[in-house]
């Protein structure tokens, strides 16, 4: 029988359209995830007031806030469970190596940013709309219109991605060794900890100002996209040592 | 042309080695059997083979690449075994075309047809099927895709006997139809002989015989007569089996590299001389004790 | 081998005659669910036995004298056996040369007058 | 442009699902990703149509809004109302009012002033102009909501009646990406909200009382 040949970018494209088809549930969990943090948001994810002799004024605010902080929850989970064992082994039952398994895993964790960055972002309509509707009040948007909404997208889909790309090389790590189960949850606290004795900041906080702080949009374009490529390569090239099926 | 060649291959699982310095080749287009007990190290061999796993030392080649993370050896070879998974997301009809999708040979009309016949359903799930269901699910992935390397791991487990007899028939009239290079691997030698063209015996780690199936079948012989007269003809030998059969008859097995004179003065000598069953062979080879189980009841 | 053995009783029960085509590897292989390798042994023994010859690119073929071949070949190795073991066995039953011939005699005389 | 997107979006729905039938079961999971989009895509819409005649941005920020008042005030009491026009929010005429005095009466906890300027000519018309009066929050004007105090002319007495309002509002932010690039803040909030000034042109001679007011006479 003559062999037959195949391309990486090939693989690469058939895990994919095979992923998205078996990771399909992890949706199920982001529409589940979102849907509860918009109604953690229905009382308003923020509030303050104002007492006057005759006007008293309680402004609550809405934003889908929360419901992005779920889903970077989610895309962090969403990442290291597609490094597992399971995961792994259902790539291996059709063809691959462990370059495309990697690679169509980041496809596919950009295909979950990109939904997720979105619905996120148009979850704070779906919260504005039902606090009209059934709590009854009236509706002030002071978020401006498209081209803003385009920015949040880019934006949100860039912290997914950065996430996504922690939990990937975490669950790689985890998956050499299982110590790690137990040493992130420490370094993590740990770090925690540290930053609460020492004053002036510590990693935490700096890692946190790096980001989330950076007001310049291609800085922070930058920064996110070189981060989450560091983060994937260093867990390819970890994966990429690792026996399969054992 | 080789397909597989393996050049001192060894696998240790932390202390333990599973294979020692491993050395054979296996030919394009025959059906090996891979033939082991179980702990053998057979599945781990395969696995090298198709490299799920890598070799702590030595040199495996699979098409003339490492298959480990070789695509070109991943899109051309198959691992079926009962440990194959896949997402329960998707249906059993799914999963059979993913593999159309993967398998650039992949024969449909056959898939559908051996599905049908052993009356899945489409809309099932791999992961709710009983274990002799998985195996046979398992084999028509295996089949249908027409790797060049095909590779079957314990392919009838939990499968009754009506099932593996069409097994073995449909894989040997597909192989006839469009042969190619097929590894079986089992501890029933006598399930699957006819099926094979070559033998390739492991035990603990170690190739024991790698040689055609019809050479297997001479390569002991049994001895049966008078003890000293059996003790007598085959002294200096190894044996490889031997029982006693009432007062004073012996049953002795030993490699049958005797000459044609030889042969025929034991026969003068009332000396009963038997072709051995390959599966006893096997047995006998993989034994540790050569006095087999009933030394364990002979306490005195 | 059981193959040879048996397309050899195929030759002797009139199945083939000479010079016709006998199955082919593969064809034995799929009756027998045998691997091809192990048919084309056995065919390949015929061969050497002049009981078949190969047409290139054609298949096997019965010679013109297979049947005198098998047929003296299973005297020469079956009836020399069974004889072989049927003395043996009349000397551990202790049984006289004449005495074994009687026996022959009667047999013989039993089935020919069938 | 956001009308756009929502039509291409819903496009997009539709196309997947059309294609995805071809090649995959529909699952659950589908129905439910494209119902949750499909909400998602209607409360986009709705919200679109619902908050379109809303809020403006007030005139800078804080400082600039804290200033603005001081200087009505200022400009109050010295009586240049021409330069307080942006802050007009009413205007009363009483004619022809022939009484000999006025009481000007409020709620008791009605803190706010009252200018009064006597008209130099002869004129018998009491004008009554209301500025302030805002509601700003985050730097949005939300003055409209509230609601004017009542103000009425009976016999002697104009009383000055503020109604008290509980306003809620529920204001829609941008999410944290966006505000991270525009700035925006959602920890400070700022207030400034139901101060209001009266002031009054009066005739010359009218005699005024004041009642829980305190009445400044401005003097040209």
């Amino acid at each position: 029988m003559s062999l037959t040949t195949t391309s990486l970018a090939e693989t690469v494209k058939k895990q994919y359209f095979y992923k998205l088809k078996a990771n399909i549930d992890s949706f199920s969990s982001l529409v589940g995830i979102q849907i509860l943090a918009i109604l953690f948001s229905l009382g308003g994810i923020s509030s303050s007031g104002m007492g006057g002799s005759f006007v008293n004024v309680n402004v609550k605010y809405y934003s889908p806030d929360l419901v992005l902080v779920f889903t970077l929850i989610w895309s962090f989970i969403t990442a290291v469970t597609i490094t597992t064992r399971p995961y792994r082994n259902h790539d291996f039952s059709f063809v691959t190596s462990r370059l495309s398994s990697s690679l169509s895993n980041i496809l596919f964790l950009v295909t979950a940013s990109v939904l997720g960055s979105v619905t996120a972002l148009l979850s704070g309509n779906l919260l504005q709309m039902i606090s009209y509707l059934i709590l009854n009040e009236q509706l002030y948007n002071i978020g401006s219109g498209a081209e803003h909404m385009v920015l949040g997208f880019v934006v949100a889909f860039l912290y997914l991605m950065l996430i996504g790309a922690c939990g990937y090389l975490i669950g790689s790590l985890i998956q050499v060794s299982k110590l790690f189960v137990l040493l992130f949850p420490i370094l993590f606290i740990g770090l925690l900890f540290l930053e609460g004795v020492v004053t002036n900041g510590f990693i935490v906080s700096n890692v946190y100002k790096f980001y989330a702080m950076e007001s310049v949009l291609f800085l922070f374009v930058g920064k996110t996209v070189l981060t989450a490529v560091a983060l994937f390569i260093a867990a390819i090239s970890i994966l990429n040592r690792l026996e399969v099926r054992r | 042309m080789k397909v597989i060649e393996s050049k001192g291959i060894t696998k240790n699982y932390f202390r333990k080695q599973v294979l020692k310095e491993l050395t054979f080749s296996i030919e394009e287009n025959k059906i090996t059997g891979l033939i082991g007990r179980n702990g053998a190290g057979k599945t781990t061999l395969l696995k090298i083979i198709a490299g799920f796993i890598r070799e702590t030392s030595g040199k495996m080649n699979v098409f003339s690449e490492t298959p480990f993370n070789s695509l070109n050896v991943s899109v051309n070879s198959i691992f079926v075994d009962d440990q194959m998974s896949f997402p329960p997301a998707l249906q059993l009809g799914e999963l059979l075309n993913e593999a159309a999708r993967f398998y650039p040979n992949w024969d449909d009309q056959l898939a559908r047809k051996l599905f049908n016949y052993f009356s899945f359903d489409a809309k099932g799930y791999h992961n709710r099927l009983s274990k002799g269901k998985t195996s046979t699910f398992n084999m028509i992935i295996g089949l249908a895709s027409r790797c060049p390397l095909t590779i079957f791991d314990e392919p009838t487990t939990g499968m009754d006997e009506a099932v593996r007899k069409d097994f073995y028939r449909a894989l040997l009239k597909d192989y006839i139809d469009y042969p190619r290079t097929i590894i079986l691997s089992s501890h029933h030698l006598d399930e699957i002989e006819d099926l094979l063209e070559d033998v390739l015996l492991i035990h603990n780690g170690m190739i024991l015989l790698h040689m055609p199936v019809s050479d297997l079948k001479e390569w002991a012989i049994g001895v049966k007569g008078a003890s000293e007269d059996v003790l007598d003809f085959t002294k200096e030998r190894e044996v490889l089996y031997k029982n006693s059969v009432g007062m004073n008859t012996l049953y002795v097995v030993v490699k049958n590299d005797f000459s044609e004179e030889a042969l025929n003065k034991a026969h003068q000598l009332g000396l009963e001389l038997t072709p051995v069953r390959s599966s006893d062979l096997f047995v006998y080879l993989t034994t540790e004790t050569k006095g087999g189980i009933d030394d364990v009841f002979n306490n005195n | 081998m059981q193959i040879a053995e048996w397309i050899e009783s195929e030759i002797l029960n009139g199945h083939f005659h000479s010079d016709q085509k006998v199955y082919s590897q593969y064809q034995l292989a799929e009756m027998y669910t045998i691997n091809p390798a192990t048919a084309a042994k056995g065919l390949n023994l015929l061969v050497e036995e002049n009981i078949l010859y190969k047409k290139r690119g054609l298949g096997m073929f019965v010679t013109g004298e297979a049947r005198e071949i098998i047929l003296n070949k299973r005297k020469n190795q079956t009836l020399k056996h069974l004889v072989q073991e049927l003395v043996l066995e009349a000397r551990r039953l202790q049984i006289s040369n004449d005495d074994l011939f009687a026996m022959l005699r009667e047999k013989m005389a039993e089935e020919g007058g069938k | 442009m956001s009308l756009l997107l929502i039509v291409l979006l819903g496009g997009l729905i539709f196309y997947m699902i059309k294609a995805g039938n071809s090649f995959v079961t529909i699952k659950i999971t589908h129905w439910l990703l494209v119902v949750y989009t499909s909400v998602l895509v209607l409360s986009t819409i709705a919200v679109a149509v619902l908050t379109e005649e809303t809020i403006s941005q007030a005139k800078g920020g804080q400082e600039v809004h804290d200033e603005g008042l001081s200087s009505l005030y200022t400009n109050l009491s010295k009586g240049q109302i021409d330069k307080a026009d942006e802050y007009l929010i009413k205007e009363i005429k009483f004619d022809n009012y022939q009484n000999q005095t006025l009481t000007i009466t409020a709620s008791p906890d009605y803190g706010s002033q009252v200018f009064v300027e006597k008209k130099q000519g002869e004129d018998s018309t009491v004008e009554l102009f209301l500025y302030g009066n805002e509601l700003t929050v985050d730097g949005y004007d939300f003055s409209n909501i509230i609601k004017l105090p009542d103000i009425e002319l009976a016999g002697h007495t104009l009383s000055i009646v503020p109604i008290r309002q509980n306003i809620d509002l529920s204001i829609a932010t941008n999410s944290y990406p966006i505000r991270q690039f525009t700035g925006e803040f959602i920890q400070n909030h700022y207030f400034s909200s139901g101060e209001s000034f009266i002031y009054l042109r009066v005739p010359r001679d009218l005699e005024l009382n004041a009642e829980n007011v305190y009445l400044e006479v401005v003097d040209k």
